[in-house]
């Protein structure tokens, strides 16, 4: 139950919602007319394509390339893979295999399309089959062992070496850590393929791979077993690769996925095209197999600034809401993303990240929100950076926050050591323990500064999203509205692997998510109704 | 075998130290060359200072680097783990079977320490983080002389209650007055011909086994002791001195 | 301006005002049947006499002694200084010197009444002259540089050199110090006499002496200056030299002391009858010298439970109060204790801490109050630590606390290095700008947590007082009330040097006092009025 | 003469240090006489473990001690202090006199690095922390090629628009992976023979000086530059180099 400290004009919260849904249809309307190479090379995967070719390029790659090259990805990989399977009598794994060798594809003759519509349907149905059990043993795991309470501890690991990462998370999960996310190689979201395998090097982070992720998960279940308490697992889906990562993550149970409808284009500068219809895919599995995700607006504040800038925060938080419900997702999944990334020199600074927060709390009640520490003003100076921490654990219990990245002492200087973690994690839980009910035992002054800064930033989202809806969504990012950074629609990594759909297009994978989406209910940790909650 | 362990940042071997010290130099680059010099005769590579602080004449800094030195873990075989801990029960039972009679123990804070809430801790009925103090162990007879004693009263107490043991606690430490303090006490033992009769233990936040044992005592007790750590000592010692036939 | 973000009963507080007034009543009136080996070795400084003997005793106390051996020291001292003065025609310092040397002054003849009168006349006012001067330079200092805004930065230095001290307390005011206090050595507080000199020795603080008073003082006039902002100094007006201290404070422009009535007997072990008595006379010198006293009640709650014991806390605020009024102190002079010290492991410790701050600021308005950092629960630990402090700092920063004592990061280890003031001091300066209007912004839930445990802390404070008053304040200590630490009447250091006084007894520096304070009047920061405000 | 400072705690040569870290040991005694050990190979003395705690199978430490070893200031004569600063004005007027053209820079954040904000603080209109980017001053022509660029693009660029200098910039450092990018950079401008033609300029968080100078750049900018420094340091190099007649 969210507090209300605050009072927010729900005139205006619901003029932006209307904004934002004008602004996601007319997005929406875009990627229904696109497919790429990664939705492709997901229907491979999820069809049961691993592994890679000699040269070490991965299988999905191999396949999908072959189509692409041949002009024939209008049609939808599906098609061409079961049609090959009924040719050759082969499964889909060894049609890849075969591909790898020298065979192609799209010269095998058509084969009887009913029983290539049979091959789709039983490789679909054995894909959903395998999600939904991981979204079943998840749903019993938590019922079983719980998750912790709200705020939920969230700590990131990133050496590099998957087999450190694994000490470091189990480390962590047993001094209070909630949430594991491993974070990702600084190369990797460029890439255009996911590389396979464990893997020991990578900068900055471990990279992405369905072994590394399997491995994760066996290390977490055991210590959540170990604890009594479900620890969550968390990675990435985003860059050039999101909706393959999506099923990988589906098949793995992962438990939430960083997937934003815009960072790739702001942060990594990929095409819009491509991550709109990439990020539409990749969370309609994510939707399907109860994955929370958590959204990236609190990216926005590390390059724009932060008070100036609060209310693009708020009015991304209702565009990625809006796309995500599109796709499928229900509310309790999704982890709108803001931050406490104002300066810290700041007079009353304290009490802006409260209005901000409380009022995101409240626009978005039923959001299992994911709220970001401080990063930008962190220094060298440890010791300061603790207590910055120790604030923003403050205003988190404070406003009832869902998912809590912890923040460390050591951001400004490297990706944290072990004890970094430890040492997060005692300040987070002796500020929410020493502050447990301060959200309920207070109220604000109805003409104070806070309240003040509340209606400010509302009133301002509203202004910025008629400014974004009257431009369009492409419009608004190419006119630098978001973040402070401009893209061309033209412009960015990807847009090669951007192909239009044939209206013989098929993708018998994405035809059974929008079945089983709109059918299935909703309900918490789990099932689906088509209200979107 | 030798099996040398390093420091771990976020990687077996890695080394990472981090480090803060302040220099008397005004802040500036060659105060941040002192300081890595520094570091790099402490051992360590690849220093990064990754801040420092201006406080007028001096530079506080915060470092970190990978140590180069490592320590053997199997020249550590020697270093004792703890005894096994008893409780309350069996720690009188024990008394009373292998001793057969109280033990008779004299406590203070010396020197012109006040601090008396670690002593009390340990002896007191109340105790400590729910651990009874010694007075409350029907097999221990308690004298806690408070704060302040000079050592002398504290041995001539000991001598008049016949007490098997002295209990110390120092807790300023400042300029090392503890080991002046604490050596004084030991020297005065030793003049008075005690200090093989006594078994002598001292605790406080910054004492340990190991400069107990330097100091010349029987025992050290640091941060976190409780009582039944001190009594279960105390039983085993005073037992193994019965069998010794001291 | 106090904001009443409480309830607090006022029939409540007024009965409490009204038994601690009655239980200091009781004590006043045996105060005034004594005097003390201390009282009257600060008559001898206040008549000008210092130094130390061949063998480094210093002069008020040969003086005193021989006086006290002779059994005439119920006359007072002032009588036989005068007296010989009169008769051998030189100083109060010649006097003690000749003292030292061998002459015995109860041994001379009476002199002219009228003669001894007017010499004694002549080194009141000499004195008076001093204190008044050094007084009227503070306020002026003060009016014209200011002092920093509340709540006040308050920094100790305790390296046991002065001269390493100077070093620091410049270094800290530098960074944002409105405060220093010299800490004093361990050993200091059960000598019977103040040492002399410069003293580059000590353990755990530095010794307290003239010498080391001016030198600091005048380095803190050289960094106020350069800061434009006047700091401030504390020392220790306690042990079994209070009103000497008290004394040599005033004459070299302290500008607080830590003065307590009861501290003294329960933490060191200090007669009563001394303590109340030497305190009484302290505290006159310190209302006249203008100087702020901070009480110790924060000291309770090392040795007893914070949260159990929060009400004797504000009790014993009541009664040092009184005391204080009795003793001629004006409210703004009256820098009551208090702390935060509950274990940082309670669930809602920080509501409840704030429920006492707040709760002692809505009843001592006036008051500067002292808010003692966490020091009892701090360990080695010096990052969550570190973390503690920065929750002592907002709990001050919102109940609007006036002198706040930074807490520590290694408190658990050593007296403070450089540096870990410097951090202490950025940390305070980050949390009370980062959440300056925190206390206007909020109100309180009028049955929340925080507003019950006020009304439960002033309830068991006025059952408490009843109590009290009913013992009687020697009682009540001796059956243990306060700080979990029982001491008998009877016992305690300092005993043999409490005197009754003789019909015939005389103190000229007392009645001078009683007149002055009586008559002139109060006003911030200065002047006095009878109405103790 | 030799001038020995040692750290500072609170008195003069009391070598106080503090110190953290991690070893991969279960917590006991003996990880306890191990991170004794490894302080003493670092030249502490006194050694006081102030905080330990158990991270199963590891143990944080956290230490202070008195640092045997010092720096001997006289031998730091060599390190220059910062040059004298110049304002905007004088940057854009010193140009104007003794080069008489606008400097060429090429900035970039290379490899894959992707953390433009410090490049976009020196290169920018905007600029950082109340002073302007090299991109406003009058005198100064820049292209910033953004994030995650290869090496080679960066060169390329430098010699299409005749660069004096290049800029880069290196944030992630996991690893030492800058150290691996830049010095590629400066083997990529030798083996192209760009190396003596252009000034090669390094910044980013853990970067400074000296380890500039050692990857063979010209001159290193850590935490804290504004363009200001680099402005100023470029128009005293490209003038430097006129001179030299290079
Ligand atoms: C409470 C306290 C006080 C109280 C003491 C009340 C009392 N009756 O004890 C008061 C307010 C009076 C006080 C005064 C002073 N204090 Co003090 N005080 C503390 C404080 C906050 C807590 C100490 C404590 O009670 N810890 C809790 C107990 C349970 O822990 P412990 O003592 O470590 O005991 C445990 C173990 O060590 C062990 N143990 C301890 N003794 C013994 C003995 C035996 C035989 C055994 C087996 C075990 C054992 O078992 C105990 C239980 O686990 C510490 C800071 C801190 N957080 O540690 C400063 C601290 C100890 N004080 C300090 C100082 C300097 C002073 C003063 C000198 C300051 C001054 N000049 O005014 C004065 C003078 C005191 C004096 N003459 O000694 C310094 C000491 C610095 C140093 N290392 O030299 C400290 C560290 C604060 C600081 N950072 O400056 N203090
Ligand atoms: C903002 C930020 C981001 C933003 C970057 C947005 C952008 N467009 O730049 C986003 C959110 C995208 C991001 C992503 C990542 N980040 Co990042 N990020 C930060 C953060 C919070 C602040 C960096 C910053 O902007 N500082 C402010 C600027 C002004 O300071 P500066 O860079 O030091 O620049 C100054 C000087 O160094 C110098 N300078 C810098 N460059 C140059 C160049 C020249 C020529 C000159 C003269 C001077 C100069 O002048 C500048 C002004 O004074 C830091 C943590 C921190 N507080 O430092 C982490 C941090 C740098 N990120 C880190 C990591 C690991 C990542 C990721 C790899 C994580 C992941 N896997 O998702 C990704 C991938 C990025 C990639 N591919 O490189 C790590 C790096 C660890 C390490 N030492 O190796 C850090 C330290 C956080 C951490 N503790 O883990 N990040
Ligand atoms: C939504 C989202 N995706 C991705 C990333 C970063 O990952 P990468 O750089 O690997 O794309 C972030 C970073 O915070 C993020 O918020
Ligand atoms: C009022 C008061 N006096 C004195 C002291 C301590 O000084 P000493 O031990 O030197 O008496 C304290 C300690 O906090 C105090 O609060």
């Amino acid at each position: 139950m969210v507090n209300e400290l605050l009072k927010v004009d729900h005139h205006k919260v619901a003029r932006a919602r209307e904004l934002a849904k004008q602004i996601a249809l007319d997005i929406q309307r875009e990627i229904e007319q696109v497919t790429t190479v990664a939705i492709e090379r997901t229907v491979a995967r999820l069809f049961g394509i691993d592994g890679t070719d000699g040269a070490g390029v991965p299988l999905p790659n191999v396949i999908v390339d072959q189509v692409d090259q041949a002009g024939q990805l209008h049609r939808g990989l599906a098609f061409w893979l079961a049609n090959a399977v009924v040719a050759l009598g082969k499964t889909p794994q060894e049609v890849a295999e075969a591909c790898a060798q020298g065979l192609s594809i799209c010269a095998l003759e058509a084969q009887d399309p009913i029983r290539i519509e049979q091959v789709m349907q039983d490789c679909t149905r054995r894909a959903f089959q395998t999600i939904a059990r991981q979204r079943q043993r998840r749903e019993e795991l938590k019922a079983e062992l719980g998750t912790g309470s709200e705020p939920l501890k969230y700590v990131i690991v990133a050496s590099g070496n998957i087999f450190e990462d694994v000490k470091q998370a189990q480390a962590a999960a047993r001094h209070g850590a909630d949430i594991i996310a491993v974070i990702r190689t600084t190369a990797q979201s460029l890439l255009d393929y996911v590389p396979y395998g464990t893997t020991t090097e990578g900068f900055g982070g471990t990279y992405a791979t369905q072994a590394n992720f399997r491995l994760m998960r066996e290390a977490l279940d055991e210590v959540s077993v170990e604890l009594g308490r479900y620890i969550q697992l968390v990675n990435y889906c985003s860059g050039l690769c999101m909706p393959e990562i999506a099923a990988m993550g589906a098949l793995e149970r992962l438990d939430m996925m960083l997937n934003d409808a815009m960072y790739g284009i702001l942060f990594r500068d990929i095409n819009m095209d491509r991550t709109f219809a990439d990020q539409h895919f990749s969370r309609m599995i994510n939707a399907y197999a109860g994955i929370i995700i958590n959204t990236g607006e609190d990216n926005y504040l590390t390059t724009a600034d932060a008070y100036e800038k609060a209310h693009t925060v708020l009015a991304s938080n209702f565009i990625n809401e809006q796309l995500a419900l599109q796709a499928g997702l229900r509310r309790w999944q999704l982890g709108l993303g803001h931050a406490f990334e104002l300066d810290p020199k700041m007079t009353n600074g304290f009490l802006y990240e409260v209005a901000m927060a409380q009022t995101i709390r409240q626009i978005f009640p039923d959001a299992p929100l994911k709220y970001m520490p401080p990063t930008k003003h962190m220094t060298g100076d440890i010791f300061l950076g603790h207590v910055q921490n120790a604030m923003f654990n403050l205003a988190s219990v404070l406003t009832g926050q869902s998912i809590h990245l912890l923040g460390m002492l050591t951001e400004a200087i490297h990706t944290p050591h072990l004890s970094d973690r430890i040492l997060s994690l005692e300040n987070a839980r002796y500020i929410m323990e020493n502050a447990r009910d301060l959200g309920r035992e207070i109220a604000f002054r109805p003409d104070g500064i806070i309240q003040k800064r509340s209606e400010e930033i509302v009133r301002e989202t509203v202004e910025f999203l008629e400014q974004v809806a009257a431009m369009g969504l492409k419009g608004a990012i190419s006119a630098g509205l978001f973040a402070d950074i401009k893209r061309s629609p033209a412009g960015g990594k990807g847009r090669d692997g951007v192909v239009k759909k044939g209206l013989d297009y098929v993708n018998p994978i994405m035809d059974a998510l929008q079945r089983e989406l709109a059918s299935a209910p909703a309900g918490k940790g789990g099932s689906f109704d088509g209200t979107g909650n | 075998m030798a099996q040398v362990i390093r420091p771990y940042g976020d990687s077996w071997g890695d080394g990472q130290v981090q480090l803060s010290f302040t220099l008397p130099l005004p802040a500036g680059p060659r105060a941040r060359e002192a300081a890595k010099r520094l570091a790099a005769q402490m051992g360590l590579d690849n220093v990064q200072i990754v801040h420092s602080k201006d406080l007028q004449g001096f530079t506080f800094f915060i470092l970190y680097g990978s140590c180069r030195h490592g320590v053997d873990v199997s020249a550590l075989s020697h270093v004792d783990e703890e005894e096994r801990s008893m409780s309350f029960e069996e720690i009188n039972a024990f008394i009373e079977e292998q001793i057969g009679r109280r033990i008779v123990v004299v406590g203070a804070c010396t020197g012109t320490d006040a601090h008396t809430v670690g002593l009390d801790a340990i002896m007191n009925m109340k105790g400590y983080q729910g651990e009874y103090g010694l007075e409350r162990y029907p097999m221990f007879e308690t004298y806690n002389l408070g704060s302040q004693v000079p050592n002398e009263a504290l041995l001539q107490k000991a001598v008049e209650v016949h007490a098997d043991a002295v209990l110390v606690s120092q807790v300023v430490t400042q300029k090392d007055i503890h080991i002046k303090n604490l050596t004084e006490l030991v020297e005065l033992a030793e003049a008075e011909g005690l200090r093989h009769r006594l078994i002598m233990v001292v605790g406080g936040p910054r004492i340990d086994r190991a400069l107990a044992a330097e100091l010349g005592f029987d025992a050290g007790f640091g941060p976190g002791t409780t009582a039944r750590d001190v009594a279960a000592f105390l039983a085993r010692e005073v037992a193994r001195r019965l069998e010794r036939g001291e």
